[in-house]
């Protein structure tokens, strides 16, 4: 489908997509972080340089004898080019990320990076709210930065459902005054969701643009509001994948195209990160109205020609 | 590197310079598969199956992972034939991609309009054309489940199609005689066979205690259900050595990773071999399973892949 | 422990106590089982399949371990149906066993020689027509390949049998429609159906270049298949609600290894769950599965067993 | 099959099978010895004190998310009731013993034992040659020590390929001043098989007994070297397994029972340990002349009865 690769060059992502590189990546550290996992791996080339914030890594685990064959991805928190090593921020959630937080220092894991349509970044200075839930800040710290050398300012919204599963709520405050916490449980920072604090901090800095990561009905929820206060919504999705790449056509969403046309487009390659009002939120996971193509799934339909 | 000629015949008129290609909807159309590896170094890349028209596909979930395979219930999204003559092609013949094309209908006529469409054009060097869907004049059933649905539409496609392209016909192992219909398909004037499709599967989610897959089945592909796969292409070419079977060259698929695996294949008698689910594992598996292939045939003192083929019926 | 009711039926007559069975030919006759699991903890056990005569089985080599999966090829070895009667029967009565006996034939009247030896017989609670063997009378198509071949043994099979004893029809998913199949058995009086017996798969040895198994194909079991399994489960319980079959219990297996997969037969309508292959790997996988399933029906807020069976298709 | 059951009563294998233990087992040592590998477990139970010399051991390797379901079968080498420990030596074979071989010491595996028949003890005193191929002699210098324990004599002749495949010709020595080594590329002991030493071994001894453990075709060499020179021949065979514990029927050999009769024999429950003289060597593979039941596999017989 070429349309989705236009969609890589249009105005929504305007960072280039580089070429990713396989390489089995040496782990250099493996190590908990609250109720998370800290990974760094030595990618041996180039692939750290090439990284923008949003873009992602898809891991393949357990090697040939496993039967686990499909890959696992995950935001690139941090790249160090210098050390040629890339860090990801994990939960465990099923078999395969169970195995990895198994793995030791020294073992490889086959690795693709960087991946996917990343943040896009304004040429000058903006005004950003960053909004996360759990591991999804992992790759917010990185934009921050970049959007900080740009001359802007960003604030933060992270929200989890308890603390433990909130990430980088320190590496926020060392970047900007203006964090929010909130927790489910009230366990740390306010009691409640990340759309609670999110109007008063769009309002406070005057923000322009929203970028998000986080669960489905949250990057909904971010989009409304920031929608509502005239701010640009950027939402990075975590849709279920099994090649990472562009070539399975597992991981789409219904994303409406710059001719109003709704099509399911690859959140691996179109995004994960999206223009937010251009997602069908309501509309995942079904064949909606007005979705190209969608006619011909029924079988008693006129014949197309 | 050993020095095996690789060469693999597609069809009588038709020799690839070797025999590794891609499962039809495992690799796109090539453009994000070409990152890692060179599309001119396959065999052919078998596209995504094509409609004549443009189709959405199934909702999500499309996939789920199972023991050393997956399930996925994609439901041919694509632009249709047209767009991919227009857009996709023409790259495709600037990389030197060698492209089989993977076409389909929800009837016959669809099928053989998809062929025509193909005539004469530049970096197509065959048809696949996938009977493994649903005939919808037919009480849905799959074309490749019934014999005459399978002859009728291989006929169809051999007719419309340019006849300097070799069809293939995709076949399912979801049958009670495998056999059957490839002798219908050969009859029909199929110039290949493809086998196998996916087996049709499903999971229950224990979570939301629905199927997991929006399509609720789905299709089994993946190195678990390479025993049946290679069954498969046994049967069909020991009908073939026994006449029961026109003689025609077997696309061998279905859960193959490595040089070793394609080897069982061309043993049971496959000319060539398709690589699927395992790029998603690992997309530079083309250039590994190739150098593997010419390895292992060379370490059992074979010279060329054609003194492999089928070797398994024959013995020393 | 949770407060689960597990009892399961087997017929409309015979409940059990729990629906966890052995898969007939991975138990054999439960004599070195009961060594790691005590046999009357399982709801039933399924014997290996008996012949009305003694039977050498295949030549070795009989299996190969395949991903997730393994191939076998017995060729049901047994000293048959009298020796069970008088050797094995009476020492599984003995240990509170409840047995599910399989019987075979290679034709009609060696099935209904067998299972009329069972008449009467303690410790028997069911037969089953493991009528997924190749038919002698019917150019050796296998019996669950074909309606009226499956109609017939079935009919053959409950006529001989003592009525108190439900009589299970075990099926292959090597057929084009499993729901033709199943629709003819119970139509013929089956009591049950016991689904999935292997898929036909084989190996070629890359070393030998020869077909791995001395019996060229074999069957195809363990995790890998579990997708096919569910599916069969899934669309035969869905013709039973739409009425096209009718409705008897189901014992599903094919691939289960934990509580989990368990509950997903059960979700997709079996009433009984049968472990096989994984006893392989784990011989005290019965007591494990049971408790899991338990637990895992707990969690889910289910309070019988019985509440469970098919919930994949009606929702919350 | 009660006949299977019945034969491990049988005269020729006089010790009791004990009843197997299923467990976790920890590793408490893995380390290269030559060719081979050695592997201490943990059985934490009274497995050891029930091991007779020629008793196996079956390990699932891999865990839940491994695509390898099948047990992998090996001679327990030695048994150490006081500390609970077994001992294995294997070779790397295939996907299996290369993925026992990764493992670390610490890492658990699946373990039964004790599993088989093992070879049959005679209470008084014996003068007994131990012929092995290879990691086969695994099992033997246990053996050894039982039959020196009740006053008797052995002598031992060990073969491999080559001199980094022979395993325990120290322990050999240790026990015994009867030692011939013997490897096919002469690379140490004499050049040749292991048969070309056994008549020498079997007059210096007197040897009325002969146990052998290695390849099929070893074995049956053995057999006719030993009856020829009147001693019996106890050998333990290594067919493939899928479980060990009797219940799949993979393992079986064309033996000939005490009526005259052969039957296919389970190799894991009446073997490994066979009578040499009653195994159908040759047939091995194939449906034998005589085999009970053979006539039924014929589809177009005339129907039983
Ligand atoms: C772009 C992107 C970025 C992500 N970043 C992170 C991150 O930084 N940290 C983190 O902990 N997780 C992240 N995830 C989610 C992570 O991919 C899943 O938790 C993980 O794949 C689950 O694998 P598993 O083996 O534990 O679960 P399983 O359920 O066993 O996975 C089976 C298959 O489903 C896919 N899958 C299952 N759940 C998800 C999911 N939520 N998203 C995508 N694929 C899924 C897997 O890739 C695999 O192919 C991200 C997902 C995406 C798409
Ligand atoms: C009674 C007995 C004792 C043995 N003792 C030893 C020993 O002390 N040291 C040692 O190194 N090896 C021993 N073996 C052989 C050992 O079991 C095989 O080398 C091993 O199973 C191969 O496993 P794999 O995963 O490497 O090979 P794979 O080929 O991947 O194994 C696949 C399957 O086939 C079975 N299999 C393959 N080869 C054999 C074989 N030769 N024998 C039995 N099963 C096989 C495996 O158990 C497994 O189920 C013994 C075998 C038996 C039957
Ligand atoms: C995600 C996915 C999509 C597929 N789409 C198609 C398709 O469009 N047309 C087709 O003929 N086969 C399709 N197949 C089947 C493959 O071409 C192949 O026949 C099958 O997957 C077995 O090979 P494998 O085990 O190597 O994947 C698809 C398979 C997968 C996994
Ligand atoms: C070694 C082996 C022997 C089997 N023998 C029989 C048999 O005698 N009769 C039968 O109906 N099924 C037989 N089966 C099939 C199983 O009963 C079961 O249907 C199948 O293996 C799927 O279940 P599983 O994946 O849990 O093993 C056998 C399977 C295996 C692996
Ligand atoms: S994950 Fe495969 S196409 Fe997106
Ligand atoms: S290995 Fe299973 S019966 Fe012997």
């Amino acid at each position: 489908m070429d349309r989705e690769i236009q969609r890589s060059e249009s105005p929504l992502s305007r960072q280039s997509r580089p070429t990713p590189t396989q390489s089995s990546a040496e782990i250099l550290a493996l190590e908990p972080v609250g109720a998370y996992h800290r990974l760094v791996l030595d990618t041996g080339s180039d692939v750290a340089a090439r990284v923008s914030p949003g873009h992602f890594a898809a891991l393949a685990i357990g090697g040939r004898d496993s039967s686990m064959l499909l890959r696992r991805a995950f935001s690139i928190h941090r790249a160090d080019p210098g050390a040629g090593s890339i860090e990801l921020v994990f939960a465990v959630h099923g078999r395969g990320t169970k195995a990895l937080a198994a793995h030791h220092v020294g073992d490889s894991v086959d690795l693709i990076a960087p991946l996917g349509t990343p943040f896009p970044l304004s040429g000058g200075p903006v005004a950003a709210v960053l909004v996360a839930g759990g591991y999804g800040s992992a790759p917010m710290f990185g934009l921050a930065e970049q959007i900080l050398d740009r001359g802007g300012r960003v604030g933060f919204v992270l929200g989890a459902a308890s603390a433990d599963k909130l990430f980088g709520v320190g590496l926020a405050r060392a970047l900007t005054p203006h964090v929010a916490v909130t927790t489910d449980d009230g366990s740390y920072g306010s009691k409640g969701r990340v759309t609670d604090p999110l109007p008063g901090m769009i309002r406070e800095l005057g923000a322009t643009e929203v970028h998000s990561c986080g669960p489905m009905p949250m990057l909904r929820a971010v989009t409304e509001i920031a929608t509502a206060y005239g701010a640009r919504s950027h939402t990075a999705v975590e849709e279920a994948m099994a090649c990472g790449i562009g070539i399975c056509m597992t991981c789409v969403l219904p994303v409406v195209g710059e001719d109003g046309v709704t099509r399911f487009e690859r959140s691996c390659t179109a995004g994960p990160v999206f223009d937010g009002t251009k997602v069908r939120w309501e509309d995942a996971g079904t064949l909606p109205a007005g979705l190209e193509g969608a006619d011909a799934m029924n079988p008693h339909r006129v014949p197309a020609r | 590197m050993s020095n095996i000629d690789m060469s693999a015949p597609l069809g009588s008129h038709v020799t690839l310079p070797n025999p590794v290609s891609t499962a039809s909807g495992c690799a796109g159309y090539g453009r994000e598969l070409h990152r890692f590896v060179p599309l001119s170094s396959l065999g052919t890349i078998t596209t995504k199956t094509i409609m004549p028209y443009v189709r959405s596909g199934r909702p999500t979930p499309r996939m789920a992972e199972t023991p050393s395979g997956m399930l996925n219930s994609i439901g041919l999204q694509g632009s249709g034939i047209d767009h991919f003559v227009e857009h996709e092609l023409p790259w495709l013949a600037e990389q030197g991609a060698r492209v089989l094309v993977s076409i389909a209908g929800e009837r016959t006529e669809e099928f053989a309009e998809a062929a025509a469409r193909l005539k004469g054009q530049p970096g197509v060097v065959g048809i696949e054309a996938n009977i493994s869907c649903p005939n919808v004049a037919n009480r849905g059933l799959v074309f490749a489940c019934d014999a005459s649905s399978a002859y009728e539409t291989v006929r169809a496609v051999r007719d419309a199609a340019d006849p300097a392209q070799p069809v293939y016909a995709k076949l399912t192992p979801d049958v009670t005689s495998i056999v059957d219909i490839a002798a219908a398909c050969t009859q029909a004037g199929a110039d290949g066979l493809s086998m196998i499709n996916t087996l049709l599967g499903m999971v229950v989610d224990a979570d939301t205690l629905r199927p997991r897959l929006a399509g609720t089945t789905g299709g089994l592909s993946g190195p678990a259900i390479r025993p049946v796969a290679v069954r498969c292409v046994y049967q069909v070419y020991a009908a073939m050595r026994a006449g029961s079977v026109r003689k025609v060259p077997i696309l061998g698929m279905g859960g193959i990773t490595s040089g070793r695996d394609a080897l069982e294949f061309v043993l049971a008698g496959a000319s060539g071999v398709a690589l699927g689910t395992v790029l998603f594992n690992d997309p530079s598996a083309p250039v590994r399973v190739l150098e593997e292939l010419e390895s292992a045939l060379a370490e059992r003192d074979f010279t060329s892949l054609q003194q492999a083929i089928g070797f398994a019926h024959t013995g020393n």
